[in-house]
């Protein structure tokens, strides 16, 4: 397979930023880590996963959709979308790379998102295995497998040298593009360090989280299951859950006076939210238990429903350390599982 | 210390003082507590936890609690009694609904920090006087306590409950911290470098607004930033100056009401310091209005509903400090 | 980027405002070319389907296209002042610009399920809105259809959707049969008086007919009571539905019941495919 | 009208006057005759006290440069107490602004009498003056209202 060895990565890293803009997870002064756009003497973060999941490449926090201008009674809507520059993303967890599928499911069914499949073109998605799952690991309970992750061209490390294996076209070209910086090399150590990292996955605390409980079939079951209040009560109603989430892509769109013009954006919004569904005549969902109860159906009952049994959440731990107050898909999972 | 509170609050059920807890309910891992409600002993023996890791202030939930049927039995921890007394005098908890046990504190951890040395695959904490030995499934990893306490604790503002039913444990005393000592660096800092610090931090805001729900002085029913009809609602910060303009806003309001608990920067997802701006407050409320700790009594007047004749005028922040 | 997406609307001009009760409005809006014709649709729809309306600035909502497909020069809009962007709906005048977008969601199955079948339409208040549109296009396809019943109420002879239209068109169709009823005795009101739900039971409709229900939930709920003791089925019974919409394509998360996007999946359903879904709605 | 015709920077000034005294001083410097900038754009407000931080705030993310806040001297109020209110309100908020970094020289308290129509002026001027040196607001700013 194709490698490079790591002393050599931000050669590599440099090579790949002169033809196009380059995001890798960087370290932060506080220990976290997130994207950012390469810039020379970066170096790649050793922590597990970002902070904020690489969903904002794609679908970003806030993006403008059109303007308007308004003069008297006439309107003129003014179409500002152009093409994306491409760009790469390196070192995307399998769990992520799976989120972009899910996120594919919701933006590239018809009619299209333009601007998430705009954004989807140009980008190429280059993963890393995972060598160092956390605690809070759990995307083989969604079938993910951290050591063959997907992607456009999938990485791995064995702790000398990073491996490449282009998975499509756009993979390719990438690969092709950085060829003269790899060369062709053993993977022997590489076995050796995947078969290691299974062995951690399998002793992971939730490694015999199961999604047998779940899936289209149970809706009314769980619905209307009398766990919810005990699970809810804590609730803040705070969006941390929804906006780390790599698969959570409900949004708003909402309209800005900028007094020379109106800018309608859209924006991530968070079902946890009490003006998720408020309307001029009322609430359909009033107390937090009804939104706590929203989030968690979306992704463990109604999304596999409308998606032939995929589930919505690909198991990358985010909710279980941010959430304020640590209640989580997890939690809610084990006590709805209990018959 | 668990165990007498377990069996406070079984004694205190079972005699009808109250008919529910609230407390704290043990997760998956060692670190993931959630704020819970008891109704019966046996779900205070199965789930019941009180450890270095319950930092959650749970005055908050009395909002609504102490309004439903029968008493509630609240554990607080000191500084979680300050913000119970700010809410008490703001008329947002009934507390003749709520039956108060204080409880001491040692200082709380905050995983966020044994992460961030680089320790992953936590399944247990051990602490031994200064030093914290953290179990993972790669191997036992040690640090010093210090290191592992959550930024709210290190600087602890008072070991002395305000206000309680009884307690449990010896009550301290307030303590002398060293608490602006960061609000004073940034002043001492150049308007332009004070601005950078704020650019970087608050650019990595999500507006999850976890900082404003979490908040113990936050209880509008409606907040300004959801109201459409504000003129200032939004959902996601779309440039710097809603950025700003959130924070700002949400420090001000509870300005003067602000008691200094911490848990806005401790739920913040993003690291951000926002205690930092509430503290700059404080310091301009102490030294420009008097001492004033929020949460300390349920009588004074609040330094913004209150005046003197003879109040400095605007003109004092163009005259000190750096520019 | 030529490809259209739908997030971005198409411009029409109301062209007609007419005042039907104190707070329902029904606005006439054309097409307009680049050259600043006016005139036409801005699209064609199927009835029951909706589109999103909006003033930049404003807002944007969704709504049920009133006028029938079968009309071909313009579409119509009855419009309750009830919020926001209704507000300044209201207020506006012919002549105003505004953007839409469309058509959504499903409709009802007028050139299926419907075809051929005796039909009853009850509806209250505002709810005859969506279904003016079917009517009217039953209308203009009489043959397809049998009997034709429709039962309509309000809160008083003021508050009847298109009055007018009722007395002047539609009771005058052969085949067609109109049974008003409001809510509180009034002056000048000669008809029946009673809520819906009791008017229907009263009425006794035959059980062959397919029924097509809209008004107030709680209307719904009880004439869909009514319904079941009389031998209906709710096999039988169609009806359409509204919740808050940002985007009306199924993405924006927020129009559920259950797993059907209202937006998409509806907004018209049988009263047997909701059994199977929460009541959160 | 002071017509600019070079490409000086103007700073756009949003001045909040209170109803009582501050608004009248404004008119009787009209009245006589004084000059002030006309980029001063005046808000009137029934008391000083009712201007809520976001007023401040939105007033900067809609263009302004600077903004000044006009009431009765410190006693003075129409409603008895509201300046003093106002005085300990702004007094933190300027401070806040301060130490997120905004220029301080941007906002400003002013206690402006019915009478004082040449005090009204001269403030404006002054205050004029001192954003102009700060240039445009930049730091404050909302770039989706920047005018191209």
């Amino acid at each position: 397979m194709l490698k490079i060895s790591i002393e050599k990565l931000n050669g590599l890293f440099k090579a790949v930023a002169e033809k196009q803009t380059l995001y890798i997870p960087a370290d932060r002064a506080d220990g976290a880590s997130e994207y950012k756009k390469y810039e020379d003497g970066m170096t790649l973060s050793k922590n597990l996963n970002t902070l904020r999941s690489a969903k904002d490449f794609f679908f970003p926090q806030t993006e403008n959709l059109a303007d308007f201008k308004v003069e008297g009674k006439k309107i003129e809507v003014i179409d500002i979308r152009e093409e994306a520059e491409d760009f790469v993303v390196f070192g995307v967890r399998a769990c992520d790379a799976r989120s972009f599928t899910i996120l594919d499911k919701v933006f590239l069914s018809e009619p299209v998102d333009s601007y998430y499949k705009n954004r989807r073109e140009h980008g190429t998605i280059v993963t890393m295995a995972c060598a160092k799952p956390a605690e809070t690991c759990f995307c083989g309970t969604f079938g993910i497998d951290p050591t063959e992750p997907e992607g456009d061209v999938s990485c791995w490390s064995d702790g000398d040298s990073i491996f490449f294996r282009p998975n499509n076209e756009k993979g390719q070209k990438f690969v092709d593009s950085v060829s003269e910086l790899l060369e062709d090399g053993d993977t022997a150590k590489l076995d050796e360090t995947k078969a290691q990292t299974k062995e951690i996955m399998a002793k992971l605390p939730l490694a015999n989280l199961s999604t047998e409980a779940f899936g289209g079939d149970t809706l009314m079951e769980h619905f209307k299951s009398e766990k919810w209040a005990e699970l809810s009560e804590s609730c803040l109603g705070c969006g941390t859950c929804t906006f780390v989430c790599p698969t959570c892509q409900c949004y708003d769109i909402k309209d800005f006076n900028t007094g020379h013009g109106i800018k309608r954006f859209r924006c991530w919004d968070s079902c946890m939210y009490s003006d998720f569904t408020k309307m001029a005549h009322g609430n359909i969902r009033n107390s937090q238990l009804e939104r706590f109860r929203q989030r968690f159906m979306h992704k463990l009952v109604y999304f596999p429903s409308n998606n032939n049994g995929e589930f919505g959440c690909v198991g990358c731990g985010r909710c279980l350390s941010k959430c304020p107050i640590s209640m989580n898909i997890v939690k809610v999972m084990k006590a709805l599982e209990v018959k | 210390m668990q165990e007498a509170i377990i069996s406070r609050a079984k004694q205190l059920l079972a005699d009808g003082t109250v008919n529910r807890v609230i407390g704290w309910k043990r997760g998956e891992f060692a670190y993931d507590i959630t704020p819970a409600i008891f109704e019966s002993p046996e779900e205070i023996d199965a789930d019941f936890v009180y450890d270095d890791f319950t930092s959650a202030n749970v005055s908050k939930y009395l909002v609504k609690e102490s309004r439903k049927e029968g008493k509630i039995l609240a554990f607080l921890k000191t500084c979680d009694t300050y913000s119970l007394n700010q809410l008490t005098k703001e008329h947002r908890v009934d507390r003749d609904n709520i039956y108060v046990v204080g409880i001491p504190s040692d200082g709380k951890l905050d995983v966020e920090k044994i992460k961030a040395k680089g320790i992953t695959g936590i399944t247990g904490v051990e602490r031994n006087g200064d030093i914290l030995t953290v179990k993972t499934i790669y191997g036992d990893e040690t640090m010093s306590v210090a290191d592992a306490m959550s930024n709210k604790c290190l600087s602890c503002k008072s070991k002395k409950h305000v206000t309680y039913d009884e307690l449990i444990g010896e009550d301290g005393e307030v303590t002398d911290t060293n608490r602006f000592d960061m609000v004073e660096k940034l002043e001492n800092m150049t308007s332009q470098e004070r601005y950078d610090f704020w650019r970087n931090e608050l650019s990595k805001c999500i507006r999850c607004n976890a900082c404003r729900n979490v908040c113990p002085a936050c209880t509008c029913e409606n907040c300004v930033f959801n109201n459409p009809d504000s003129g200032v609602e939004n959902k996601a910060a779309a440039d710097s100056f809603e950025e700003n303009m959130f924070h700002i806003i949400r420090a001000f309001h509870v300005a003067g009401r602000c008691t200094d608990c911490g848990e806005c920067s401790r739920v913040c997802p993003q690291n951000i310091p926002l205690h930092l701006l509430n503290r700059k407050f404080i310091k301009d409320i102490n030294s420009l209005y008097g001492e004033y700790q929020a949460g300390a009594d349920t009588t004074s007047k609040a330094p913004l509903n209150n005046y003197t004749f003879d109040d400095c005028e605007a003109s004092i922040v163009h005259e000190r400090g750096v520019e | 980027m030529n490809a259209n997406d739908t997030l971005i609307p198409y411009i029409g001009v109301v062209t007609d405002i007419r005042e039907d009760t104190p707070d329902v409005k029904t606005f006439r809006v054309n097409a307009i070319a680049p050259d600043g014709t006016v005139g036409g649709k801005v699209f064609e729809h199927m009835p029951g389907q909706c589109a999103m309306l909006s003033v930049p600035g404003v807002g944007e909502g969704m709504f049920s296209i009133t006028s029938s497909p079968t009309n071909k020069e313009f579409m119509e809009f009855s419009i309750k002042k009830c919020g926001c962007l209704t507000t300044w709906l209201h207020a506006m005048e012919v002549g105003q610009q505004i953007t839409l977008r469309g058509p959504y969601g499903n409709h009802f199955p007028v050139e299926t399920d419907l075809k051929g079948k005796d039909l009853l339409f009850i509806a209250g208040g505002i709810g005859l809105a969506p279904l003016r549109s079917v009517i009217n296009y039953v209308r203009d396809n009489r043959a397809n259809y049998g009997d034709v019943q429709i039962i309509y109420g309000s809160r008083s002879k003021d508050d009847l959707v298109d009055y007018q239209e009722i007395i002047n068109e539609w009771c005058n169709d052969d085949g067609i049969t109109v049974n008003l009823t409001i809510d509180r005795e009034q002056e000048g009101w000669d008809g029946h008086v009673g809520f819906v739900p009791n008017y229907v039971k009263e009425l006794n409709p035959s059980l062959s007919k397919t029924v097509l229900i809209c008004g107030p939930p709680i209307m719904i709920k009880f004439t869909l009571a009514g319904l079941k003791e009389l031998g209906f089925t709710e096999t039988q019974v169609y009806t359409t539905m509204e919740l808050r919409m940002k985007c009306a394509v199924g993405k924006c998360g927020r129009c559920n019941i259950g797993d059907k996007y209202v937006c998409k999946d509806g907004p018209v359903f049988r009263f047997d495919q909701l059994d199977e879904l929460p009541d959160e709605y | 009208m002071q017509v600019n015709d070079n490409k000086e920077f103007q700073p756009l000034i949003v001045a909040f006057c209170c109803n009582w005294c501050s608004y009248a001083g404004a008119d009787l410097s009209g009245t006589n005759r004084l000059n002030y900038p006309t980029n001063v754009k005046i808000i009137r407000v029934p008391c000083s006290c009712r201007v809520n931080p976001i007023f401040i705030l939105r007033a900067f993310q809609r263009g302004a440069d600077g903004v000044i806040l006009c009431g009765c001297h410190p006693g003075d109020c129409h409603y008895t107490s509201g300046n003093y209110f106002t005085r300990r309100r702004m007094t933190l908020l300027f401070s806040m602004l301060d130490f997120l970094g905004i220029e301080r020289d941007r906002t400003r308290v002013e206690w402006v009498s019915a009478a004082e129509g040449a005090k009204f002026a001269a403030t404006m001027n002054e205050f004029t003056e001192a954003v102009k040196k700060l240039g445009p607001n930049r730091r404050l700013e909302d770039l989706r209202c920047r005018k191209q």
